[in-house]
């Protein structure tokens, strides 16, 4: 909505500035994981931004504000108004948990303003949810459950044994995560769902070794603490002595840094990005630890993309009108330092780029803090995620 | 018995309120070794409050309290007790978490001639029926049975008891005077309140009349059955 | 004397009118919304903790299974907002029936653990039921229309719901004050009594707690018709837990406390949302804590408490829950001895 | 004096094995004032429990004119025309005598369900609270809190709000206990009064108030019926003397 | 079967210890403390912090962590819970709620949302074989540590005085001040007892599960279900029902999937219908 014309460029730019605003959960399960630190990811690619157009950038006066919604829905739907209309968002970044997303998704939809999600795991934002101002960035649960299932199949482990929560995330991720298997020429031989949350998971791990046929793989959709209790637990009655390998849905390097990396290791998973995964992630994640003194996770390194790509695309559009700078996103093709091969598709705004299958270090090869992942191979882009969804009209 | 010069329990000046209303005025009283003593008066008149002030659990009150030579007035309720004061609270005092035998055992022994258990259910046959019931599961009458059987129990120089017949039947109420002339035969003391006059006149030796939180006068036995028509109708008692 | 009493109410009443309706003016419309409807449920909470002396700490269960089930009838059926919104509180109502029928058989805090637990169920339920509920993603793009009219901007939702929230309260209002209410705070202070007087204790118990229920899902249904969408979070427990903490903070028993109540919580948490402050709960868990040992009467019961000794005097058959000496409520029955 | 109104047949109650009640019959006569007496735990409160609803008799009938009565809630044997007092003051602390009269007569009326409608709609009772409240003697007191009455007017209270439900049978429980002399003396005279075209039945320990008041007296003891009969031949039993009166009583 | 039987058992053993906890704490105290989910978190994160910063191994944990937690504990009903005590329980009740939130976002705020590693202590790293069937070691030490300190707590509390007088105190604490027992003695000790065992579950947890500050959060509604199945107020029928519930948990996961996180309520529905008070419960609790 621009104000009253000051002249100039301030025509072009809304108030004669971008805001960005990072809405995330900044004090519930996904502090660790995105929260302030992303924060402070956008604001580097702000410097960033700044850096490299000098003079010629088409936003001098680039603002960037962080509220926490707290992994509530309603706090998110209401903060993302008030970021909307009165603090004058252009754009708003992150929103992890599916349910904020998806409420933050439709607040987009009615403000007509830019929405990238990082955060929230659901094909929902790009399937009949999607909106044409919202745009999905990083992972979802097709491409978590996709890259592994597949992968780990392909690389000889046939029978599978999958434990998933009993709750949204947990039926997608398994729902997709047997297709994978089995168009891996793979079998599921059980799947069971788990309560949620659950920190008692004996009676799965007993129950695997006696399946028929005796599965190869323990596939946890589990996420978060209950991951934690599953893995600890699955160490516990020794099912990697019994021939029972783990593969993990969804896992972040805070994860393993939760449970050691011991606990873990040789387990298979797929990861959007890490940060010891190229020279060029390295570089960035030294820039990152400089200021926030940690490693990166991956929404971090996201949210510096999206910021990065966002603030490219007012720079082509030459304006930060939401319906301009859309136009530019659509089917634009990129690569930086989160997201290779990239390419925002046009029909469902999904961010296509390549992500990694990712194995557990154990504790002996570790030589830095953090450094837990070793890349096994890389998942094209044009691979990784599910086609597009004839639900989704933009 | 000897009776030593020094009272067992002396009162001076003691006033109480609760929140604004002052219900005792600069009430002095003593009781000697060995006695019984009644404190009479109508509903109201402020004897349990007092009783309360003897033992320490009345929040807003000024003057003093000597028990056994020794002044007591800022002694917290338990070592008072420890002391040798026994309270038969007028609601009764039982525990409904405790046995009835819990709830006699409950209290530590505080004085020299404590009751056995054993003679404590010879004289309350009922109380060992029910041992191991909950407390307040006994009958109205019993529970004042086991409120005073308690204090006997505990051996207590000074008994402090708050109606104790009430609720009991005719034969119960005579039973419990035999007990209180008995604790005096062994040299125990009693401060009761009692609204039976009759009863009043059997058992104690002196009485004080309380009206609106004053001792208003201070009888022997012969005197208070003498003017007990002149009582009734002055005090309502 | 007499006459600034009666002058007192309708004054008080026209502020509240005011207040309501100037409030999307004064604060960012959403957030407004927001205050109308917590400020309701806490009234529907308040009747059955301060007049009923029942602490329930499930009510989450009622303005949860509102939301979802107004959304339902919205998304699904394309009802109109206010259809959609009784639908919801009449399913809250329902619900309400067995959950009560098992809980008002037990006291004081037995009560609140109960209701705490059931509540929790309803909640596993909501997220496994996906088909329905869409589970942890909630239940999204819910509209809100009237006649085709679209009302997606919160500032006229606003005063569209606003006679809802009101009706809501002068409903609350009336029940404190009515013959039924009479017996419920019978019921509250001494319920052996109310039975030997020949009132079935429980069934009245359990009609306050269904007419609560209903009140709450009144409440609940509009919120989530105001937001768009019911989520997870409105049957989990700390949304049980945070309107028992605007009844307490405003004055348990005051019924318009709670309104007060609810405005200072959704403000509070507004501000902390981008204050940066990393602990929400320390400071709401804070401000409950010291309200809880030192504040018992809350807000308004507090400000009550002191214009009546000011007046000195009391009133005999007011509000119930004047508090005692010790700034406590009255017994709310909540473990005194039968 | 006609037929019996209340009437139990072997009537019994037990707790964990203990026989509180045990097999008592017990008739009382329309219009009578019947005393219950006996020893401490004899089963007097249980009796009256049971009679009420309060408790549920483990064997036994009990009928109220024609109706069955055992197995009832209290609400419902209180509906019936059966109050009670209680052995201990039970009141609502925070209302008002008046009030506390009004919501007794209330009750039958279903006007206590519409939660739709002014409480003022309880003002059509105040008239008859007033009458209650002024037959008991505590007229002067119909606006005071009832926490804040003196004992007296709250047993007066009690029996207001038993009287309030119209009851064909009045259970008072120790309706003296506690009382002063002159306290005894008023509640005397208020029964005497009340009594009239009800049937009451009591218990109490205060042999003066059983002989001016009782018509028939039953003692109990160890939760059976010991005797039956008017005052002035139970004194005498030598069965009641040694198990309840002790010999002073029969000598008076 | 009879393995995942035996599993169920293990996983009631923190039920009842919580259930054991939380009924000392009300039984006695007539306290329902909510914020016992945050001092069971408090027990993990304790043990978590002293390995982590001071080298303190799991078996100091043990010992020590409790110990400290019970002083808090003591320091809690010293400073506050005494002060509500004469008021309507209730408001302990919220008391607790509020110091839930307070602990757990301290912890939040000092050491994230992320779960804490924990290793198993190497003594019981092994498995131990129960005759039927071979057992994880620490499993099985859990089940036997929670089985003796159940037992233990029962039998101080019912056969010796303490139980008496802890009990008379809170039923009428100024009578049994009158009565000659020094209440204040008695009473805070057994309330930081009670955080204590909230404690030394969580200390037993933290090698087998999650340790995060939300640890204690949900599964305390969970006991709560659990105390009220066993009965309001019985010690005996809350360990019971601890054991139980994780029984039949454990077995609900293997054959009722679909049910598995609503039976413990369910449970609770059907033992509220049939007995109001609970299983083993006092009929005080109903109205
Ligand atoms: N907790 C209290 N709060 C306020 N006033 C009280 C309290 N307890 C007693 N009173 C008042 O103090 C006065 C004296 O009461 P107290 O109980 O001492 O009288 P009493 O002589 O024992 O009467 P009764 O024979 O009825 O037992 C009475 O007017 C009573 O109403
Ligand atoms: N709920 C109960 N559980 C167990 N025993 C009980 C219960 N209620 C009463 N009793 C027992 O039953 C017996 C009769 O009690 P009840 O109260 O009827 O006696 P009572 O005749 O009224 O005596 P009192 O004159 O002392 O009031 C007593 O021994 C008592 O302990
Ligand atoms: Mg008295
Ligand atoms: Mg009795």
């Amino acid at each position: 909505a621009g104000g009253p014309g000051a002249g100039g460029s301030a025509q072009k730019i809304s108030d004669d500035k971008v805001v960005l605003a990072v809405l995330n959960d900044q004090s519930g399960v996904y502090a660790d994981l995105s929260g302030k630190s992303s924060v402070e990811a956008v604001n580097m690619a702000v410097a960033d931004y700044k850096a490299k157009y000098g003079d010629k950038a088409v936003v001098k006066n680039i603002e960037v504000l962080s509220a926490d919604h707290q992994n509530k829905p309603e706090v998110a739907n209401s903060k993302a108004q008030e970021l909307y209309d009165r603090q004058r968002a252009d754009i708003i970044l992150d929103v992890p948990s599916s349910a904020a997303a998806l409420a933050v998704a439709g607040v987009a939809k009615a403000k007509k303003k830019i929405f990238m999600d990082i955060g929230a795991a659901t094909t929902e934002l790009e399937g009949a949810q999607c909106n044409k101002y919202t745009f999905h960035y990083g992972y979802n649960t097709y491409m978590l459950a996709h890259g592994t299932g597949d992968t780990v199949t392909k690389d000889g482990a046939k029978n599978w044994y999958i434990v998933y929560p009993d709750y949204a995330f947990g039926q997608d991720m398994q729902k997709n995560f047997a297709a994978a298997v089995q168009g891996a020429g793979g079998t599921v031989v059980q799947s069971d769902p788990a309560p949620f949350p659950n920190d008692n998971f004996s009676t799965f791990l007993l129950k695997a070794p006696g399946l028929d046929p005796k599965p190869a793989v323990l596939g946890t959709m589990q996420a978060g603490g209950d991951l934690v209790n599953l893995v600890k637990q699955y160490n516990e009655y020794k099912l990697r002595d019994k021939g029972i390998g783990l593969a993990v849905g969804l896992m972040f390097i805070t994860d393993i840094h939760s449970l050691g990396s011991d606990a873990l290791a040789g387990t298979k998973f797929t990861d959007a990005w890490y940060w010891n995964g190229s020279p060029e992630n390295r570089a960035w994640a030294d820039k990152f630890q400089a200021k926030v003194s940690k490693r990166p996770s991956f929404p971090n390194a996201a949210n510096y993309s999206a910021a990065i790509q966002y603030l490219e695309a007012v720079q082509r559009a030459g304006t930060d009108d939401a319906d301009a700078v859309v136009k530019q996103l659509e089917g634009y093709k990129f690569e930086d330092v989160f997201a290779r091969n990239a390419s925002i598709r046009a029909q469902d705004h999904l961010l296509l780029h390549d992500v990694y299958l990712a194995q557990v270090k154990p504790s002996a090869e570790v030589t830095e803090p953090w450094d837990y992942e070793k890349i096994l191979s890389t998942i094209p882009a044009d691979q990784a995620f599910q086609a597009a969804s004839p639900a989704c009209k933009l | 018995m000897p009776k030593t010069d020094a009272p067992l329990l002396s009162t001076r000046g003691l006033s109480a309120w609760y929140g604004e209303a002052q219900v005792l005025r600069e009430v002095s009283l003593d009781v000697g070794r060995g006695e019984i003593v009644t404190l009479v008066g109508r509903n109201g008149a402020g004897k349990t409050t007092l009783l309360r002030c003897l033992m320490g659990l009345q929040g807003r009150f000024t003057g003093s309290v000597e028990f056994l030579g020794a002044d007591v007035t800022r002694l917290p309720a338990h070592k008072r007790a420890r002391r040798g004061l026994g309270y038969v609270p007028d609601d009764r005092g039982v525990y409904s978490t405790l046995t009835v035998e819990e709830n006699l055992t409950l209290p530590p022994v505080v004085g020299p001639d404590p009751w056995p258990l054993a003679k404590v259910y010879e004289t309350f046959p009922r109380l060992r029926e029910r041992r191991s019931f909950p407390g307040t599961k006994l009958s109205g009458g019993e529970q004042q049975m086991l409120a005073l059987a308690r204090v006997l129990r505990m051996g207590a120089r000074l008994l402090l008891c708050d109606e104790p017949t009430e609720g009991l039947s005719p034969l119960i109420v005579r039973q419990i005077g035999d007990i209180l002339r008995e604790v005096r035969a062994q040299g125990g003391t009693v401060l009761l309140i009692e609204q039976n006059v009759h009863f009043a006149a059997t058992v104690a030796d002196r009485h004080y009349l309380i009206a609106e939180g004053r001792v208003v006068e201070s009888l022997d036995n012969d005197q208070m059955r003498a003017r007990e028509h002149e009582l009734l109708d002055y005090l309502g008692i | 004397m007499i006459l600034s009493r009666l002058a007192q109410r309708p004054l008080l009443l026209a502020a509240g009118l005011v207040a309501a309706l100037a409030l999307p003016w004064m604060i960012y419309p959403p957030v407004a919304l927001d205050i109308a409807c917590w400020a309701l449920f806490a009234a529907a909470l308040d009747l059955l903790l301060g007049f009923t002396g029942l602490l329930s700490f499930g009510h989450a269960a009622f303005w949860g299974s509102s939301a979802y089930v107004a959304g339902l009838l919205a998304l699904k059926a394309g009802m109109p907002f206010p259809v959609a919104v009784l639908g919801g509180a009449l399913f809250a109502a329902a619900l309400a029936v067995p959950v009560g029928y098992l809980s008002v058989r037990l006291r004081g805090i037995y009560f609140a653990m109960v209701t705490l637990a059931f509540a929790q169920m309803i909640y596993f339920v909501v997220n496994q039921w996906r088909d329905l509920t869409g589970g942890e993603n909630g239940l999204q793009g819910v509209p809100r229309e009237l006649f085709g009219l679209d009302l997606s901007d919160p500032f006229v939702f606003y005063y569209a719901g606003l006679p809802l929230v009101l009706a809501g309260f002068l409903a609350a209002w009336r029940i404190v004050r009515s013959p039924f209410g009479r017996v419920l705070v019978s019921v509250r202070d001494n319920p052996a009594r109310a039975q030997a007087l020949g009132y079935p204790v429980q069934r009245y118990k359990l009609l306050a707690f269904v007419l609560s229920a209903l009140l709450s899902g009144v409440a609940g249904g509009l919120f989530a018709l105001g937001h768009g969408f019911a989520s997870l979070e409105s049957v989990y427990w700390t949304t049980s837990g945070q309107v028992v903490m605007m009844v307490v903070l405003g004055g348990i028993g005051t019924l318009w406390g709670g309104a007060l109540g609810a405005a200072l919580v959704v403000l509070l948490n507004d501000y902390l949302v981008t204050s940066g402050f990393e602990g929400i709960g320390i400071v709401t868990g804070t401000i409950f804590v010291i309200i809880v040992l030192v504040f018992r009467r809350g807000v308004w019961g507090t400000a009550r408490h002191l214009l009546q000794a000011r007046a000195g005097r009391s009133r005999p058959g007011g509000p119930p829950s004047a508090g005692d000496k010790d700034g406590a409520p009255a017994p709310t029955g909540v473990g005194s001895p039968v | 004096m006609d037929g019996p109104v209340l009437r139990a047949r072997g009537l019994a109650k037990e707790f964990r094995g203990f026989r509180a009640v045990d097999g008592v019959d017990l008739d009382v006569a329309e219009g009578s004032v019947h005393a219950l007496v006996g020893p401490n735990g004899a089963g007097k409160t249980t009796l009256f429990n049971l009679l009420t609803g309060f408790l549920t008799p483990t064997a036994g009938r009990i009928t109220l004119g024609g109706h069955e009565l055992a197995g009832r809630r209290p609400e419902q044997v209180a509906r019936l025309g059966v109050a009670r007092s209680f052995q201990i003051t039970s009141l609502f602390p925070q209302m008002t005598p008046r009030e506390h009269v009004e919501l007794a007569l209330a009750g039958p009326t279903g006007l206590t369900w519409r939660f739709w409608r002014s409480e003022r709609l309880l003002d059509r009772h105040s008239g008859r609270a007033l009458e209650l409240l002024d037959e008991v003697g505590l007229a002067g007191h119909a606006a005071t809190p009832a926490g804040t009455l003196a004992y007296g007017h709250k047993r007066a209270l009690e029996l207001a709000l038993a009287l309030a439900l119209d009851p064909r049978v009045l259970l008072l429980d120790e309706p003296t206990a506690g009382m002063g002399v002159e306290d005894v003396e008023r509640t005397v005279e208020l029964i005497r009064k009340v009594r009239a075209g009800r049937t009451v039945v009591m218990v109490e320990h205060n042999m003066n108030v059983v002989s001016s008041l009782a018509d028939r007296v039953t003692v109990l003891q160890s939760g059976r019926v010991l005797v039956e009969g008017p005052y002035a031949e139970i004194r005498h039993d030598p069965r009641v003397i040694a198990a309840y009166l002790g010999d002073a009583h029969a000598e008076d | 079967m009879l393995q995942q039987a035996f599993n169920g058992l293990v996983g009631g053993a923190f039920y009842a210890l919580l259930a054991l906890g939380l009924a000392v704490i009300f039984g006695m105290l007539g306290v329902v403390n909510f914020a016992h989910g945050a001092f069971y978190m408090l027990g993990a994160f304790g043990s978590y912090v002293l390995l982590d910063s001071f080298g303190v191994n799991f078996w100091v944990s043990l010992f020590a962590v409790p110990l400290v937690l019970g002083l808090l504990g003591t320091l809690l009903e010293r400073l506050f819970i005494r002060r509500l005590a004469p008021l309507d329980p209730l408001y302990n009740f919220l008391f607790t709620f509020g110091l839930a939130l307070i602990l757990q976002d301290l912890v939040k705020r000092e050491y994230g949302v992320q779960s804490q590693p924990y290793p198993r202590p190497a003594l019981l790293d092994g498995t131990v074989d129960l005759g039927l069937f071979t057992y994880p070691g620490y499993q099985v030490f859990v089940l036997a540590v929670s089985l003796v300190l159940c037992g233990a707590v029962w039998l101080v509390l019912t056969r010796t005085r303490v139980g008496m007088i802890v009990r008379a105190a809170t039923e009428r604490p100024e009578l049994t001040r009158a009565l000659g027992v020094d209440v204040g003695r008695w009473v805070t000790p057994v309330f930081g007892f009670g955080i204590a065992l909230a404690g030394l579950a969580g200390v037993l947890a933290a090698p087998m599960r999650a340790v995060n500050p939300l640890m204690g959060a949900d599964l305390i509604i969970t006991v709560f279900a659990v105390v009220v199945i066993g009965g309001l107020g019985s010690i005996f029928g809350s360990v019971a029902a601890g054991f139980a519930i994780g029984l039949v948990s454990a077995l609900g996961n293997l054959y009722v999937p679909a049910l598995s996180q609503t039976l413990v309520f369910i449970l609770m529905a059907a033992v509220l219908l049939w007995r109001p008070a609970g299983l083993f419960g006092r009929e005080e609790a109903l109205s």
